[in-house]
């Protein structure tokens, strides 16, 4: 076990070695931060003293080892643009992230499972023909273009949830949290649903095609033939088969609500990490992209250790052999 | 559509009668201020938020603000009076000492980061407090554009910083005997947040939120609302939103599209004002060829004049103004707004498309050539499309244009790098009428301060003889005859080419009355019920 | 019939819709009559439809059967046309079932305990620790050893044989009237299957719960049954007393049943059904291209094969939960094959014997120390390429599985000749000719060469793989359970074509089988193995008669016992 | 095909397997019932014809400079522009005819997701195949590439891409094949090692031939029918990944707009009622991706033994 873990853990830290280095390097080609943030009026020692202060005079290699120097120590480096340590700004705006993320997920798989099994068990209803037509084109329309109708129905028209922004926030754990406020969580409701209208979709055909190959496995047959109730039928023998790919799916999927985020946070204005990636790629704030990208490396890493821990967990297969 | 535009805005109104206080002012911005620390930078939103707290001796339209007069006793030396009678938020009154730690502040590098003024302040050598409401700037060589710079010079109370009793000595290393200044995290939380402005900062967040609350000992007139509260949506369309749902009583930019309807809404409406930031296109004049711009016979076509000038002459400006901004854009007819004080007068540039191709094929170019077209995609309002516009019309000439839309930060190391032949760019004009082309059109002179960034690789002895004589004058009405005769001489050579004068507008209830400010700021104190 | 009679099935048809349209009759006008305490067997090759009938009694047919005609009736309940919530009654309470195979029939993710609990909860008034420990009472009866201590275990820990013995207590638990047996042994290994079914009978006879006993299993039938009911593809073909059906057959199909069914008393020269080497037309070109091999075959008395100190060790990777391991499949195995004999390797499954003949092939790597002499040289002193190729074309195999031994993306000819064109050692025109030539020397259509391997059934596949084996003009041959998969009646045919092509082309072949009864018609000498190592090894008519070690006696016993007289 | 029901017994069954369904056959066990897929297919071949034919069908050249007036700009549907051409679907403020821009947008979307999916998917299967076949080191950098890309989404992945390349169509094709390739190396890989397994496979072996046959002739054919199961789901896939990208702003160039930046041009537009700009384009969009999926949906259940025949 403990091997494994180390394993896993040097895997990560060279991914991350070569993420980094990619993306500083790349960077580097593509965009000039001295170019960006210096003003239209400065002169050329302006534009030196501005590149040695952001530590840009120096060649690309000194840069990296100083910026691998500075990560061991804990310094994720100082954002160009808002001239704050970049960690602690990512670390501000993670948690206007993680709600809405897990928020969205929470939606998913409580709409999602129920809907997916019903569909898996009951597959010529007309009820079930609505729900996959209805989740194809869940999956057809894109993220975006979901958004924007979002705001046009429920915020312009309807006027019963506010279009964009992050609303009150309190304070929990020395971040900000907008879900522990009816303003906030107005707020969040739209974006959540936004970012859960694909989970949804997921989370019912995983349930459904996973119920469908369970219902027709030998051991379903001799469940029933065992005279067992269809109850215990479905809660036992059946969701605790199909919850073994939904968890590793869902794990994997809440990387992706993550990254999906950058959309929906553009198109809400939801202050996360995932606009904030996006204005810094912009801006070309090197240090908040190699930053954002090294702790959501990280946090990857994190969430595809646990999937496999929670899958042995659920699976008697692998926790004994 | 205008009618739903209406209902829409109607029925915010009747779903959310008054919300929050009526004395509480809600403004969406469309980007975040950075900081309350008046200091480390300037932007728009930045500068909007802090001059709600902070003043500078003088005010945004070259008025004296804090100060009542100033006076060269020298090419070298400033005298500036202070008002009488100005008190900071914690009740101290404003004095000549202020002034002199505000300077030291602003030269004070923190994390060996450049502030604001860091490099405009090389030519003072020395700011002394003669009285207590005289202070003295001393310059190493005659520096007239400084009455221009204070305004971005913010008064601190000295009362904020750990320093000794007594008269500060102030040095270019801003150390002045200062122990400790506030950090940017005592700005934030309010507590270093200290100014003469009519509002008190109430909360920062870096997400781009701000709640102020009233000066109620404000030296000045009365500010109109108890609180204001600062809000960011980057989003133009979420912006518009949140004010038709009434979550926001005035918002900025919204976007050319949008005004039709704000026009037809009864509840709501627009207030444009002309800003003082200028757009037009950069041509690299240089004889041995520009980037991306290639002829048949392997020629420079853009170090002939005349085919500068026939450029300028394809290019539609009222339509451009009229069509891609609703109107709400002044057609340039020189590279400073027309009406910045101090502007020269100029005929308009001429639009006469037929023309053009008789001036092309004059000089050779009968067949067209071909340019690589650079814009900024997130740069300017609008600016993907008037670059798809002018690709257009000069297209219409017989030059082929290849339109690249870049953002901004791949943009800025490619202009910088001097790659890019022709692009759009824009330039705001809070320094006078000189400030954009002493800096692009110029030679450069780094005593001077002129052409740091003449991406046009022009040279005339001409222009470089008004603007050295410009640079160094300190009366006001000789400067402006240098400015006029600089700026004749660039507007029939053409480096670049002007196209038009962005208007600043602001979206707000109808009750609203908004008194615009032409530097793009967006503050309360120009908001006022009717 | 009588008052005993507990179930009764009456002219039943069964339909399933197919996806073009059509309808597939799975069980046609079939008629079946059990009595309490009676053992019943349903026997029949594959696709007979065997245990849809079982199925319908329990209301567990898929969702789109369709009972055309006729009816099951338990006593007076008719159970095959019942409401979903009224099986309640049946299942489980009256009628137990037992599945094919134990380890897919008990829930992965759920423990044993959980699982007989819950089936005893449902058909018992007990509950909690009553039942419980009836749970154990149960398991003790179907002689699983610590029973307390298996409860809480789960299925992928025991073995095959122990999670039938989970299931048979399962099945008795409400001590119902019926057991329905569908193939309850056909996935466990011949010695774990006898003790099993003596298991289930002592269990139903305590209890006088009457078995449908489904099986293709003649010797099962034989052993346990006492009455019988042939099917073949849905129909009834005849039934009544097992005695009278297995001795004294009436229909030609059973007759030819009975007399496909390998015996282990005496080795006889064919199996008398039809079919064997082919007749029609270009025979004797295949047989003319197959006899030009090169001359040194082998010689008289020297062994073509030697294979000396042969072991295999498997190495399994560490992963999440459990560090890296080792397991000897085969450990020092030493034995020579002589020219035109056919070594038999006999050995219930892990035994490693076909590891053996993989490792000779030089599929799998053998470990350090062994030596692999073929005619007289050491292969591994093979290195250039000619002799490689020389080696290869050779010694040649017969797959076990016949739906994964053929490229289902190539034709039936391409299979056969792909290797010889991919060599440049035939045109294609000839190797379209050779084609056709081999496929008609294994008795299958010329023209069929150009169909793909999806269009012929498991038969017919496997001898498309005898054909492209013999396309290299091999020496030696290795079987690998060649007729494991496949029905008794076409294994008969199989190994009658095996012989015949042996006679005429003087093959050497290394046969592994997990059934003594093939190996007894098949071999010469064989080689009885158990766990990687050789148990005892001689001429058939010694080792598989009067054997010398217990294990191999073991394996005799445990062979269902049936008398031949009649059918041959 | 009849619809009189026959009926066949087991015997019948067997014989009949010798019968070589043909393309007709087998496309019509796939689509026969399913409307729903079925009118998802026509869908396809009709965009994909409007697509083809498009400077034939257009009005206007939505790409040619010269013809495109500011003038023309913001036209309701119905409109004519400067020129006299009727404006069926209006024009963005550009006087770009959205018909025009439609059908040309919708080229360069389908050609973009087309060529990603296809460069990528030959690149997966590709380095599938190879890690399966020859394992050892090869197998352990192309799987550890694999988790490398696995482990992060897609659309974060594109957006580095673009942000160390730059952006313009070249590119999000580089972004989207990087994004798309991994996926159907795991696949395929998966799928080899199971196929590997297999008798067949030995037969290759036992016969002698080289590793490059064996992966081409043997593995290569069995192993790429769930990637072509799934290849549809990835072209909807990529087709709404590209608008995405250029939706925010990194992908196409303005000048000519794909679906997805036709849709972010006209998302200025609708709050102020014109509608058209972007209303039309998304509709496209959301009809060709919804086409393509009900197909890739009916295929993947249709490849999913469990559905078979059962629906």
């Amino acid at each position: 076990m403990l091997n494994f873990i180390l394993k896993r853990l040097g895997q990560s830290a060279v991914l991350v070695l070569i993420m980094s280095a990619l993306v500083f390097i790349g960077m580097y080609v593509v965009s000039d931060p001295v170019a960006v943030l210096a003003g239209e009026d400065f002169t050329d020692e302006d534009r030196a003293a501005l590149a040695r202060e952001l530590g840009v005079d120096r060649p690309l290699v000194v840069q990296y080892l100083s910026f691998l120097g500075n990560i061991s120590k804990g310094d994720f480096g100082t954002s160009f643009v808002y001239n704050r340590p970049v960690l602690e700004l990512i670390l501000e705006r993670l948690p206007a992230t993680l709600e809405v993320a897990f928020m969205a997920m929470f939606i998913g798989l409580v709409v999602g499972i129920p809907l997916g099994v019903y569909s898996g068990l009951n597959q010529k209803k007309p009820a079930t023909k609505l729900t996959s037509f209805l989740t194809t084109v869940g999956y057809s329309v894109p993220n975006f273009w979901q958004g924007v109708l979002l705001i046009m129905l429920f915020a312009v028209w309807l006027q019963v949830l506010p279009a964009s922004g992050r609303g009150d926030t309190t304070r929990l754990f020395s971040a900000d949290w907008s879900l522990f406020n009816l303003d906030g969580l107005s707020h969040m409701i739209l974006p959540a649903l936004n970012l859960a209208i694909y989970t949804i979709c997921l989370q019912t055909r995983l349930a459904r095609s996973g119920t469908q190959e369970v219902m027709y496995q030998d051991y379903m047959t001799f469940a029933r033939a065992k005279g067992i109730s269809r109850d215990r039928l479905i809660r036992r023998h059946l969701v605790r088969n199909i919850l073994i790919p939904i968890v590793t799916i869902t794990g994997l999927q809440l990387g992706a609500l993550i990254a999906f985020a950058t959309v929906t946070e553009t198109v809400f204005s939801w202050p996360g990490i995932g606009k904030l990636l996006l204005d810094s790629i912009h801006s070309s704030d090197r240090p908040v992209v190699v930053a954002y990208l090294i702790l959501i490396t990280l946090m990857f890493v994190t969430i595809n250790f646990i999937v496999d821990v929670l899958y042995a967990l659920l699976d008697p297969r692998i926790r004994y052999t | 559509m205008k009618q739903t535009i209406s209902a829409l805005a109607m029925a915010a109104m009747l779903a959310l009668p008054g919300v929050a206080g009526a004395d509480t002012l809600r403004m969406g911005f469309a980007s975040a201020p950075r900081t309350i620390d008046p200091y480390p930078f300037g932007g728009a939103p930045t500068a909007s938020l802090k001059e709600h707290v902070f003043e500078a001796l003088v005010a945004s339209d070259d008025s004296p603000l804090l100060a009542s007069g100033w006076e060269w006793t020298s090419p070298t030396t400033l005298d500036v009076t202070l008002r009488d009678g100005i008190t900071f938020h914690n009740g101290e009154p404003l004095t000549a000492r202020d002034v002199v730690y505000s300077a030291c502040r602003m030269m004070h590098l923190i994390d060996g980061k450049r502030n604001l003024l860091t490099s405009s302040m090389g030519p003072i050598a020395d700011v002394v407090a003669v009285d207590d409401h005289t202070v003295r700037f001393e310059m190493k060589a005659p520096y007239p554009l400084w009455v221009q710079k204070m305004k971005f010079l913010s008064i601190l109370s000295a009362s904020g910083a750990e320093l000794p009793d007594g008269p500060i000595q102030y040095d270019s290393e801003g150390d002045c005997g200062v122990t400790a200044y506030p950090t940017i995290a005592e700005f934030e939380s309010g507590e270093a947040a200290i100014g003469t402005g009519p509002y008190k900062l109430a909360r920062f967040d870096k997400s781009g939120e701000a709640d102020l609350v009233r000066n109620d000992s404000y030296w000045g007139e009365a500010p109109e609302w108890d609180e204001v509260e600062i809000r960011t949506i980057g989003n133009a369309g979420a912006r518009l939103a949140g004010l038709l749902a009434g979550d926001f009583d005035l918002i900025e930019n919204p976007t050319t599209e949008d005004l039709p309807g704000l026009t037809a809404s009864d509840e709501l409406t627009y207030t444009a004002v002309p800003s003082w930031r200028s757009i037009f296109l950069v041509l690299d004049v240089d004889p041995e060829g520009a980037g991306g711009v290639s002829a048949p016979d392997g020629s420079a076509p853009l170090a002939d004049p005349r085919v500068r000038q026939a450029m300028s002459m394809a290019i539609n400006r009222q339509a451009i103004a009229d069509r891609l901004f609703g109107g709400e854009a002044t057609v340039a007819n020189q590279f400073s707004p027309k009406y910045r004080t101090g502007a020269p007068e100029l005929p308009e540039l001429e639009y006469n498309p037929e023309k053009a191709k008789e001036l092309l094929a004059e000089a050779g170019y009968g067949d067209g050539f071909t340019i690589d077209f650079y814009a900024p995609s997130d740069r300017y309002a609008n600016g993907a499309r008037v670059a798809q516009a002018v690709t257009q019309y000069l297209s219409r000439i017989g030059i082929t244009v290849n339109l690249k839309t870049q953002p901004w930060s791949v943009f800025a190391g490619q202009r910088s790098a001097g790659e890019l032949g022709v692009f759009l760019y824009g330039w705001g004009h809070p320094q006078g009428p000189a400030q954009m082309i002493s800096f692009a059109f110029a030679s450069r002179d780094k005593d001077l301060g002129l052409g740091a960034s003449n991406y046009s690789n022009y040279q005339s002895d001409a222009f470089d003889a008004a603007m050295q004589a410009w640079a160094v004058e300190t009366d006001e009405a000789k400067a402006n005859a240098h400015i006029a005769d600089a700026m004749k001489v660039v507007v029939e050579d053409l480096p670049g080419i002007p196209l038009y004068y962005q208007h600043t507008i602001w979206a707000h209830r109808a009750d609203l009355e908004v008194n615009g400010r032409p530097d793009e700021r967006t503050s309360a104190t120009t908001v006022s019920r009717k | 019939m009588t008052d005993n009679t507990l179930i009764k099935v009456e002219n039943l048809t069964i339909e399933y819709p197919m996806a073009d349209g059509e309808v597939f009759r799975a069980i046609d006008n079939f008629s079946m009559y059990v009595n309490r305490g009676q053992i019943v067997g349903v026997v029949g090759e594959s696709g007979a439809g065997k245990s849809t009938i079982g199925k319908a009694t329990l209301g567990l047919l898929d969702e789109n059967a369709i009972i055309d005609t006729g009816s099951v009736f338990l006593e007076e309940t008719m159970v095959s046309h019942l409401e979903e919530h009224h099986y309640a009654q049946v299942r489980g309470n009256r009628v137990g079932y037992i599945y094919q195979n134990p380890m897919t029939a008990l829930n992965p993710v759920l423990t044993i305990g959980e699982q007989i609990v819950e089936a005893i909860e449902a058909n018992t008034d007990l509950r909690g620790s009553d039942a419980r420990n009836y749970a154990i009472d149960l398991l003790t009866q179907a002689e699983v050893p610590l029973p307390e201590e298996r409860l809480d275990k789960y299925p992928h820990q025991l073995s095959g044989g122990l999670c039938q013995r989970i299931v048979f207590a399962i099945a008795i638990s409400a001590k119902p009237d019926l057991i329905i047996a569908d193939e309850p042994t056909t996935a466990l290994d011949v010695t774990v299957q006898k003790a099993v079914l003596d298991t289930l009978v002592r269990l139903t006879r305590q209890e006088n719960i009457a078995i449908i006993l489904i099986t293709h299993d003649m010797g099962v039938v034989a052993e346990m049954c006492d009455h019988v009911y042939v099917l073949r593809h849905g129909k009834l073909v005849e039934s009544g007393p097992t005695e009278e059906v297995l001795q004294r057959p009436t229909q030609s199909y059973s007759r030819e049943l009975m007399a496909a069914i390998p015996r282990i008393d005496h080795k006889i020269e064919r199996f008398a059904v039809p079919g064997g080497l082919g007749q029609a037309g270009d025979r004797e070109r295949a047989i003319a291209y197959l006899m030009d091999r090169k001359s040194d075959a082998g010689v008289e008395g020297q062994p073509l094969l030697q294979v000396r100190n042969l072991s295999k060790t498997f190495q399994t990777k560490a992963t999440a939960l459990k560090s890296a391991s080792s397991f000897k499949a085969v450990s020092d195995v030493s034995f020579d094959v002589f020219p035109g004999e056919t070594l038999g390797i006999v050995g219930e499954s892990g035994s490693g014997k076909s590891t053996i003949g993989r490792m000779i092939l030089g599929l799998h790597q053998p470990d350090e120390g062994h030596e692999i002499i073929y005619r007289g040289r050491n292969i591994a002193d093979l290195t250039s390429r000619q002799d490689k190729l020389e080696h290869r074309k050779s010694l040649q195999c017969i797959f076990q599985d016949p739906y994964s031994s053929l490229n289902p993306r190539m034709t039936a000819g391409e299979n056969i000749t792909y290797p010889l064109t991919a060599h440049g050692l035939l045109d294609r025109s000839a190797a379209r000719q050779l084609a056709g030539d081999l496929m008609e020397l294994v008795g299958l259509p010329r023209a069929s060469a150009r169909k793909m391997p999806h269009a012929f059934s498991g038969g017919e596949r496997q001898r498309i793989g005898i054909a492209r084996a013999l396309s290299f003009r091999p020496d030696f041959i290795f079987c690998d359970e060649p007729t494991s998969a496949l029905d008794v009646t076409v294994q008969a045919q199989l190994l009658n074509l095996m012989k015949d092509l042996q006679d005429q082309l003087g093959l050497t072949l290394l046969f592994v089988s997990h059934d003594l009864a093939v190996v007894r018609q098949m071999c010469d000498r064989v080689m009885v193995m158990k766990a990687g190592e050789v148990v005892e090894a001689g001429p058939c008519d010694k080792v598989l008669v009067t054997p010398d070690a217990p294990y191999t006696q073991g394996l005799l016993d445990a062979m269902p016992k049936f008398s031949f007289a009649a059918a041959q | 095909m009849s619809t009189e029901t026959t009926t066949v017994d087991a015997g019948t069954l067997a014989d009949r397997k010798s019968e070589e369904p043909t393309f007709t056959e087998k496309f019509w066990k796939i689509f026969r019932g399913h409307p729903g897929a079925l009118a998802g297919l026509v869908g396809i071949f009709i965009f994909l014809l409007l697509a083809i034919f498009a400077p034939l069908l257009a009005p206007q050249n939505p790409y040619d400079q010269m013809r495109l007036d500011i003038l023309d700009g913001l036209l309701p549907p119905g409109s004519r522009l400067g020129d006299g051409t009727l404006s069926l679907l209006g024009t963005d403020a550009l006087g770009r005819d959205i018909l025009s821009a439609v059908l040309f947008g919708l080229r360069i979307s389908m050609v973009v997701a087309l060529v990603a999916v296809i460069i990528g998917s030959a690149i997966g299967i590709f380095m599938g195949l190879l890690a399966a076949m020859k394992g050892g080191w090869v197998e352990t950098v192309v799987m550890r590439l694999v988790d490398l890309k696995m482990s992060f989404p897609g659309i974060l992945l594109a957006l580095m891409v673009l942000a160390v390349f730059g952006t313009g169509i070249d590119k999000v094709i580089i972004a989207l094949i990087i994004g798309a390739w991994a996926a159907e190396a795991r696949l395929v890989r998966g799928v080899a090692m199971s196929e590997l397994k297999k008798e067949y496979i030995d037969s290759a072996r036992l016969a002698g031939l080289s590793d490059t046959k064996i992966m081409w002739r043997y593995l290569f054919p069995n192993s790429i029918s769930p990637v072509l199961v799934v290849l549809p789901m990835s072209i909807s896939g990529a087709i709404g990944a590209e608008a995405t990208l250029s939706f925010l702003g990194v992908g196409v160039p303005i000048t000519e707009p794909s679906l997805g930046l036709l849709i972010a041009n006209g998302n200025d537009y609708i709050l102020s009622g014109k509608w058209w700009i972007s209303i039309f384009p998304g509709l496209v969009l959301v009809t060709l991706v919804l086409c393509i999926n009900v197909v890739a949906d009916r295929l993947r259940d249709h490849s999913n033994p469990y559905l078979r025949g059962k629906d």
